[in-house]
């Protein structure tokens, strides 16, 4: 196995779905078992990723192999495209793939009988390709192209059933917030090529480690770091644009877990990794408190929804702030396991509750479920685990990649002093664990809430069952890490993922990230061994509080909704106006349609009616005058020119009849005037 | 009297032409017209040859003299013609008779 | 290649149809269709074969020696008017890198606009031998190197697009025809009087030694050619060469068209046919364009410098405006005319910023626009025909009884959106990268990329409202696409494909030409500068 | 006065002279008669002028030709019985009137203008020359003169024909 090698299995992987995308696409309305095509290429990508990854994690763990070629030229701009393999990448490839893979099985049984469903099977092979481009590309300008094709698959997605008019709208919806995130991350890919000159990662990198600034200012390097995050804001549904997430789910459920829990929605995480040597302090701070700010909004939204995938949409919204905010605080390594283990215990409660609509006959409100416990053993137990996971349990791989982030935060805290961070954090902890037990309990405990639906319920068939039971194995920690406790021993953070060395300028550098600090252990960059000490040491602390706060939170999940030892009805009336909040996604979507939607709008139709009316009545405005200026020149035309020459005519006339003597009728008459007047004519004009 | 020089031959053609226009003002006969005509075009082929000589036309006068005689001829032959159609429609040829363009 | 007047051939083949045409007789429409549908053929074929000879290195733009395929002789000469001088036009046509892409361009959407034609059914035989009229005006005005000539094409267009409006048109076509004629003939008149001023400020030297006034684009560039009491002439310290430069923007901007010019279009847009729509979008909206590069810059090079920054600031208002204005409209042509001037202003944007980069993404636009804007006339069009109603608000649904031109649909509104791997995409990008480079534009290019938003919202929300949502029973009887519409939007289709993919297609052509046009502006704008100093 | 000027003069009065004489008597005959010493004299001014072949071809053409078919025309519209063949004038005195100021002009004109006057040594024959430019030069209005008057000659037959088919 050789570099080149590699290279070309990387390309194979890339092209592979597209191939698929094409093939389904355009024969599929011919051939009617055309998705097997489809399920045929996923899985050979599946396979052909398996090899890159093991060859790359064995024999190239500490080697970054990338290749490139040049796509546009002219005068002094050269664009190229290419790709970089590292182990962030062969990771991120395997978990989209793998993910892609199940869910390909899955909508087998769950999408059977959708009038379109090769399109379908299309649109995830397009979907696929797109992230796989985002997860192997090597510059700015490729992550901005397959950034919007994930886009693109997305909005197909979502407005897969577009018959029903909240699905188009959801799909709308999810593209055009994402293309203010867009908008913003494609100023800073501008910026940083007037600069450079390059959309490459890496040379960007070394040119800014040179002391080389945009526009010799560390502003533009802050502005630059805060507009690229604009991206993954849209992209990973972080506030202010995380409205459109929950709406997405208007989505088949497969979809779901596979683009707006699993990958499409961690690519904004992804995004800020690759970016990550580039945020100076600021911009790193803007990050920490957006992602914050996210996770608690989403948490207290999701307490007090109804719907079992919004709930799930608006945890996956909270634990993607957790994976920014990682990244805010500095913890690299840590946010990307937890975008790893989210995705797939996450992925695996979005199937879940696929089986469970699925077996429920497309009805997803709380209230209509409950008591499927006994219905659906291998769904309820490989749920169970996933929520586990995501609560932070120890034993599972949540509670390692959780308990990271935290002692990250409170590192963090105690460093920096900004201590509102692992405030929220913990809260977080102590809502996820509440409304994720709520879930469950009102799903798979009680009573069933529609007794003619729960009768007709009955276990997934094993398409739809192995995935479930494959992803919530994947959220157990021995794939991680053979110890239960700290993930830092095992290979995941120790030998494949390590922590790049910012190239900032030492003073946009936090206090504990200066380069004085740093030191190699091991081939490995620790980029802030005083971060490093301050998190060991305030690791058992943070492991111990988030256990607690976790056991609390599903304690009182239990006490409301399994043994209703308190009356959910009299606490929500007792606080209504935070219920009201809560439940009414604090209001944003409706503030939104206020004023930006509505604004929008109103603005187009003023500007249109100043168009139409000002701008064209202008025009017409002009040509009226001149229409009236025309009636007056008509008047003046008939009767003073016109009078004139109609003056002229008369005395014509008048002259005429005087003259009509000299009219003989005669030749010879004519022939003498003729010749006079031309006498006279030669005689006036004679040349001297 | 000077040295005989272009003026003489203008003066003689002249003459010649104003000849020619009385008999095709005056004469009621049409040949007596036609003959007027013949006179005025010999007035300009003197002109034209004198010019010829003295101007700066060189033998290209002669040439439109030579021109204007085939005219003539083909003139007189057309007109004769006509002459007689008139006289067979009106049984005389006098023009001041035939004034049918007048009204 | 050397010699063989290929120029004359593909600007006058229409002509020849024409009248072809002319002798045939009016009940031999399907003749008259297929004599159309070669000519443009051949046309295509035409223009292959000059990208196949042509030469990527040649500059072209101020430099005679390096335009191709060039024919030059005297075309008029009157000798001798007093203070005239020798009054002589030459016939002279030569392209180089900006020119054959526009080259390309037009014969393609004309070849694809014939197909569209074919359910023309008034006035066949006339409206063909209008068509191919006007085919050759737009070649000529493309190929033309003499301003005389140049602009005799831009008038030769004029006329049969005034009628091809207002006899085939729609219910208020004889307003919009008069309109768009009245409107142009404006720009015209200025184009005029610049072209006049022009001829009396400069001289050329023929091969003989003799100075004469000229029409000659080429040598109009040439500073020293200009007499120091020219009005038009750099070095006359009182000259007028601001006010030209303005009248003859104006006579470009209106047919870009850019604000406040721009409000012919959409009446236009709306009234006329599908195949001239296609037209007027696809060729006549980049001649505007084309005249600012071929002409303004090059011979203007100092004011252009001076002005770039309003030209930046149009473009911009031109994204922002044409943008909320499509938002607003309920009539999915006029939605997609208003569009048109919203990516004209990535145009206008790309050429203010006078950067390579910048000026071959606005190039690359207008070509992209070209192919991409015919493709969503077409798509109107085959709506139109279907159901003979426009307003957006009628439809819903199409996408359940009509999958496969939903298909063409959304490939066609995303490219118009940029979105990458499709043709539109590369060439916004260049425009946005050439302009946020150039420090004098940087706010604009900033604000303008508020049109990329703004452009997925007109677009999804059209799309959502015609072919998303319940089917409405209006139209449970539409047909998908028939053989002929296949044949109009496949080949777009896949030239917006391969663009996205492999845009160096186009852009190869122009990288020298564009390369010496920027280099050419800007050092003789200092010299100007100087001089005038 | 030397002997060109004598001779010019002699053929001038002979021109002249039976010019007026042909404007001025009744009968028509005598006055296509008085119109043949015109001609000559005319011819004789030609060969003075150094015109030679147009001498020739005046006296071939107007002589010959123009002045028999005038006769005939004469003979033709006139009853040959009735011997008096005369012809009247009218408006007399006003065409005097007209005609002296007619002729005034144009001697004042003749007289007053300064005409370029740069005297040619015409060849002694002319006739080659003449050849060679009208086949030359001239070859296009030539042509269409032999056109003209076989167009002449085809329309005169036509219209004195008697019966209009």
């Amino acid at each position: 196995m050789t570099e080149t090698i590699l290279i070309n299995i990387a390309l194979v992987i890339l092209f592979l779905p597209l191939l698929g995308f094409a093939a389904t696409i355009n024969l599929g309305a011919k051939i009617k078992k055309m998705y097997y095509f489809e399920i045929f290429i996923i899985t050979a990508t599946l396979i052909l990723t398996i090899i890159a990854a093991f060859f790359k994690l064995s024999d190239f763990v500490n080697t970054q192999i990338g290749s490139s070629f040049t796509w546009i030229a002219f005068d002094t701009v050269k664009i190229d495209l290419g790709i970089k393999i590292d182990n962030i990448t062969v990771i991120m490839l395997f978990v989209v793939n793998l993910i892609s893979f199940l869910v390909h099985l899955f909508s087998l049984e769950y999408m059977k009988g959708d009038k379109r469903f090769n399109r379908y099977f299309a649109y995830l092979g397009i979907f696929t390709f797109s992230m796989l481009g985002i997860v192997l590309t090597d510059n700015l300008l490729m992550m901005y192209i397959f950034w919007e094709l994930v886009g693109l698959s997305s909005y197909l997605l979502i407005g897969f059933w577009f018959e029903k008019k909240s699905a188009s709208d959801a799909g709308k919806k999810a593209f055009l917030t994402n293309r203010i995130g867009d908008i913003g991350m494609f100023l800073g890919i501008l910026i940083l090529f007037a600069n450079y000159n390059t959309f490459n990662f890496d040379v960007i990198y070394s040119q800014i480690n040179l002391g080389i600034l945009p526009f010799d200012s560390t502003v533009w390097l802050t502005a630059a770091g805060i507009l690229l995050f604009m991206g993954a804001v849209g992209k990973s549904a972080q506030f202010p644009l995380h409205v459109w997430l929950p709406d997405a789910m208007e989505g088949p459920t497969p979809v779901s877990a596979l683009i707006h829990a699993a990958t499409m929605v961690a690519a904004g995480v992804y995004l800020c990794l690759r970016l990550f040597v580039m945020l100076t302090s600021d911009a790193m701070l803007v990050i920490a408190v957006v992602g914050a700010f996210t996770s608690f909004l989403a948490a207290t939204i999701a307490l007090t929804q109804t719907d079992i995938k919004r709930v799930l949409a608006y945890s996956t919204v909270s634990q993607l702030g957790y994976m920014i905010m990682s990244i805010g605080i500095g913890a690299y390594a840590f946010a990307f396991f937890h975008l790893v283990t989210h995705a797939f215990f996450k992925a695996c409660l979005f199937l879940g509750s696929g089986s469970v609509i699925h077996a429920m006959h497309h009805s997803q409100e709380l209230e209509d479920l409950g008591g499927l416990r006994k219905k659906m053993p291998v769904t309820y137990l490989t749920f169970l685990i996933s929520t586990l996971a995501i609560s932070g349990i120890p034993l599972t791989s949540g509670f390692l990649s959780k308990d990271g982030i935290l002692a990250g935060t409170l590192a963090f805290g105690e460093l920096t002093g900004h201590w509102l961070i692992p405030i929220l954090g913990f809260t977080v902890a102590l809502l996820t664990a509440f409304y994720m037990f709520r879930l469950l309990i009102l799903t798979f405990h009680g009573k069933p809430g529609n007794q003619e639906k729960y009768n007709h319920a009955h276990e997934s068939k094993w398409v739809m069952a192995f995935p479930l039971v494959l992803l919530s194995m994947l959220s157990i920690f021995i794939f991680y890490t053979p110890n239960p406790i700290s993930a830092e021993s095992g290979w995941f953070l120790d030998k494949w993922i390590s922590t790049p060395e910012t190239v900032v300028p030492e003073s946009t550098r936090f206090e504990f990230m200066k380069s004085s600090d740093s030191e190699l252990v091991d081939a490995n960059f620790v980029h802030s061994k005083l971060y490093e000490e301050t998190m060991h040491h305030v690791h058992y602390p943070a492991m111990i509080l988030s256990v607690l706060l976790g056991g609390i939170g599903i304690l009182f999940a239990f006490l409301f909704y399994q043994w209703k030892k308190i009356n959910v009805d009299k606490l929500t009336n007792s606080i209504r106006p935070l219920y009201n909040l809560s439940k009414n996604k604090w209001y944003l979507d409706e503030i939104y349609n206020a004023t930006f939607i509505n604004g929008t709008l109103a603005l187009s139709k003023i500007i249109s009616w100043f168009d139409q009316y000002i701008v064209d009545g202008i025009v017409n405005g002009t040509a009226k005058i001149t229409k009236i200026y025309s009636t007056y020149i008509k008047w003046i035309d008939t009767y003073i020119v016109d009078g004139l020459v109609n003056l002229t005519a008369i005395l014509s006339g008048i002259i005429g009849l005087a003259l009509r003597k000299l009219q003989t009728g005669k030749v010879q008459t004519y022939i003498v005037y003729v010749i006079l007047s031309l006498l006279i004519l030669l005689i006036v004009f004679k040349p001297v | 009297m000077a040295q005989v020089g272009l003026n003489h031959f203008l003066i003689v053609s002249a003459l010649l032409f104003s000849f020619g226009l009385f008999a095709v003002v005056t004469r009621k006969n049409a040949v007596m017209v036609l003959m007027g005509i013949e006179l005025i075009l010999n007035a300009s082929n003197i002109n034209f040859i004198a010019f010829s000589k003295f101007g700066n036309f060189a033998i290209d006068g002669q040439v439109i003299a030579l021109f204007v005689i085939v005219l003539a001829a083909a003139e007189a032959a057309i007109a004769l013609a006509i002459v007689l159609n008139i006289y067979k429609v009106f049984s005389n040829v006098n023009v001041d008779e035939i004034d049918n363009l007048k009204e | 290649m050397e010699g063989f007047p290929i120029l004359s051939l593909i600007t006058f083949l229409p002509i020849v149809g024409m009248l072809i045409i002319l002798f045939l007789p009016k009940e031999q429409q399907q003749a008259i269709r297929l004599t159309t549908l070669l000519i443009t053929f051949i046309q295509i074929v035409l223009s292959v074969i000059m990208l196949m000879n042509f030469d990527y290195k040649a500059s072209g733009i101020f430099d005679n020696s390096t335009f191709q395929f060039v024919e030059k002789f005297r075309w008029i000469e009157i000798p001798g008017i007093s203070w005239l001088g020798t009054v002589k036009v030459d016939y002279f046509l030569g392209i180089d890198g900006l020119s054959m892409p526009m080259v390309l361009l037009t014969s393609i959407v004309t070849f694809i606009a014939t197909l569209s034609s074919w359910n023309i059914t008034k006035a066949v035989k006339g409206y063909f031998s209008l068509f191919l009229l006007l085919n050759t005006g737009m070649m000529g005005v493309f190929v033309a190197l003499d301003f005389f000539l140049f602009y005799v094409f831009w008038e030769i267009m004029l006329l049969p697009m005034y009628f091809l409006i207002g006899i085939w048109g729609g219910p208020r076509k004889e307003y919009a025809a008069i309109k768009f004629f009245l409107y142009t003939l404006l720009g015209s008149i200025f184009m005029l009087l610049v072209m006049i001023g022009l001829y009396f400020s400069a001289k050329e030297t023929l091969p003989d030694g003799a100075r004469v006034f000229t029409f000659n684009l080429i040598e109009l560039t040439n500073i020293a050619n200009y007499s120091a009491d020219g009005i038009l002439a750099p070095m006359n310290p009182n000259n007028w060469r601001l006010v030209a430069y303005i009248a003859l923007f104006i006579g470009f901007a209106i047919k870009v068209p850019m604000f406040p010019f721009h409000t012919w279009l959409p009446d236009a847009h709306v009234e006329a046919p599908t195949p001239i729509s296609v037209i007027l979008a696809g060729v006549l909206l980049k001649l505007g364009t084309y005249g600012m590069l071929r002409i303004s810059f090059p011979i203007f090079p100092d004011i252009t410098l001076q002005l770039a920054w309003y030209i930046g600031l149009f473009g911009m208002i031109n994204i922002i405006y044409g943008a909320f204005c499509a938002l607003a409209q309920k009539d999915f042509k006029k939605m997609i005319a208003y569009s048109s001037v919203s990516h004209m202003g990535y145009v206008l944007l790309g050429i203010a910023s006078l950067s390579t980069t910048g000026i071959n993404g606005a190039i690359l636009q207008m070509f992209n626009h070209g192919t991409i804007t015919a493709m969503l006339f077409l798509i109107v069009g085959v709506l139109y025909d279907r159901s003979h109603t426009r307003g957006i608000d009628d439809f819903g649904g199409i996408a359940i009884q009509m999958p496969i031109y939903t298909g063409f649909v959304t490939v066609a509104f995303f490219a118009a959106i940029g979105l990458p791997g499709l043709s539109g995409f590369i060439s916004e990008a260049l425009v946005f990268v050439g302009s946020f480079g150039s420090e004098n534009i940087r706010i604009l290019a900033m604000v303008s990329t508020l049109g990329i938003l703004l452009g997925a919202a007109y677009m999804l929300w059209t799309l959502q409202r015609i072919f998303f949502g319940e089917l409405n029973q209006k139209w449970n009887e539409l047909k998908d696409l028939d053989w002929r519409e296949y044949s109009m939007l496949i080949p777009l289709t896949l030239i917006i494909l391969f663009l996205g993919i492999y845009p160096s297609a186009i852009l190869d052509i122009m990288n020298s030409s564009v390369k010496s046009l920027v280099d050419f502006i800007i050092t003789n704008a200092n010299n100007f500068y100087i001089t005038s100093l | 006065m030397n002997i060109y000027d004598i001779i010019f003069y002699l053929f001038a009065g002979i021109t002249i002279i039976s010019g007026f004489l042909v404007v001025s008597v009744k009968n028509i005959v005598h006055a296509a008669f008085y119109l043949l010493f015109t001609l000559f004299g005319i011819a004789g001014l030609y060969v003075l002028l150094g015109a030679d072949f147009i001498a020739i071809v005046q006296i071939m053409v107007y002589v010959g030709g123009i002045l028999i078919l005038i006769l005939f025309g004469v003979m033709l519209t006139n009853k040959i019985v009735d011997v008096e063949i005369k012809s009247e004038s009218f408006q007399v005195i006003p065409a005097i009137i007209f005609i002296g100021i007619l002729m005034g002009g144009l001697v004042f004109l003749m007289v007053t203008t300064n005409w370029e006057n740069n005297e040619l040594i015409i060849p002694l024959t002319t006739t080659k020359i003449l050849g060679n430019i009208i086949l030359t030069d001239y070859i296009l209005i030539f042509e269409l003169l032999g056109i003209l008057l076989l167009i002449a000659l085809i329309g005169a037959a036509t219209i004195a024909r008697k019966d209009k088919v």
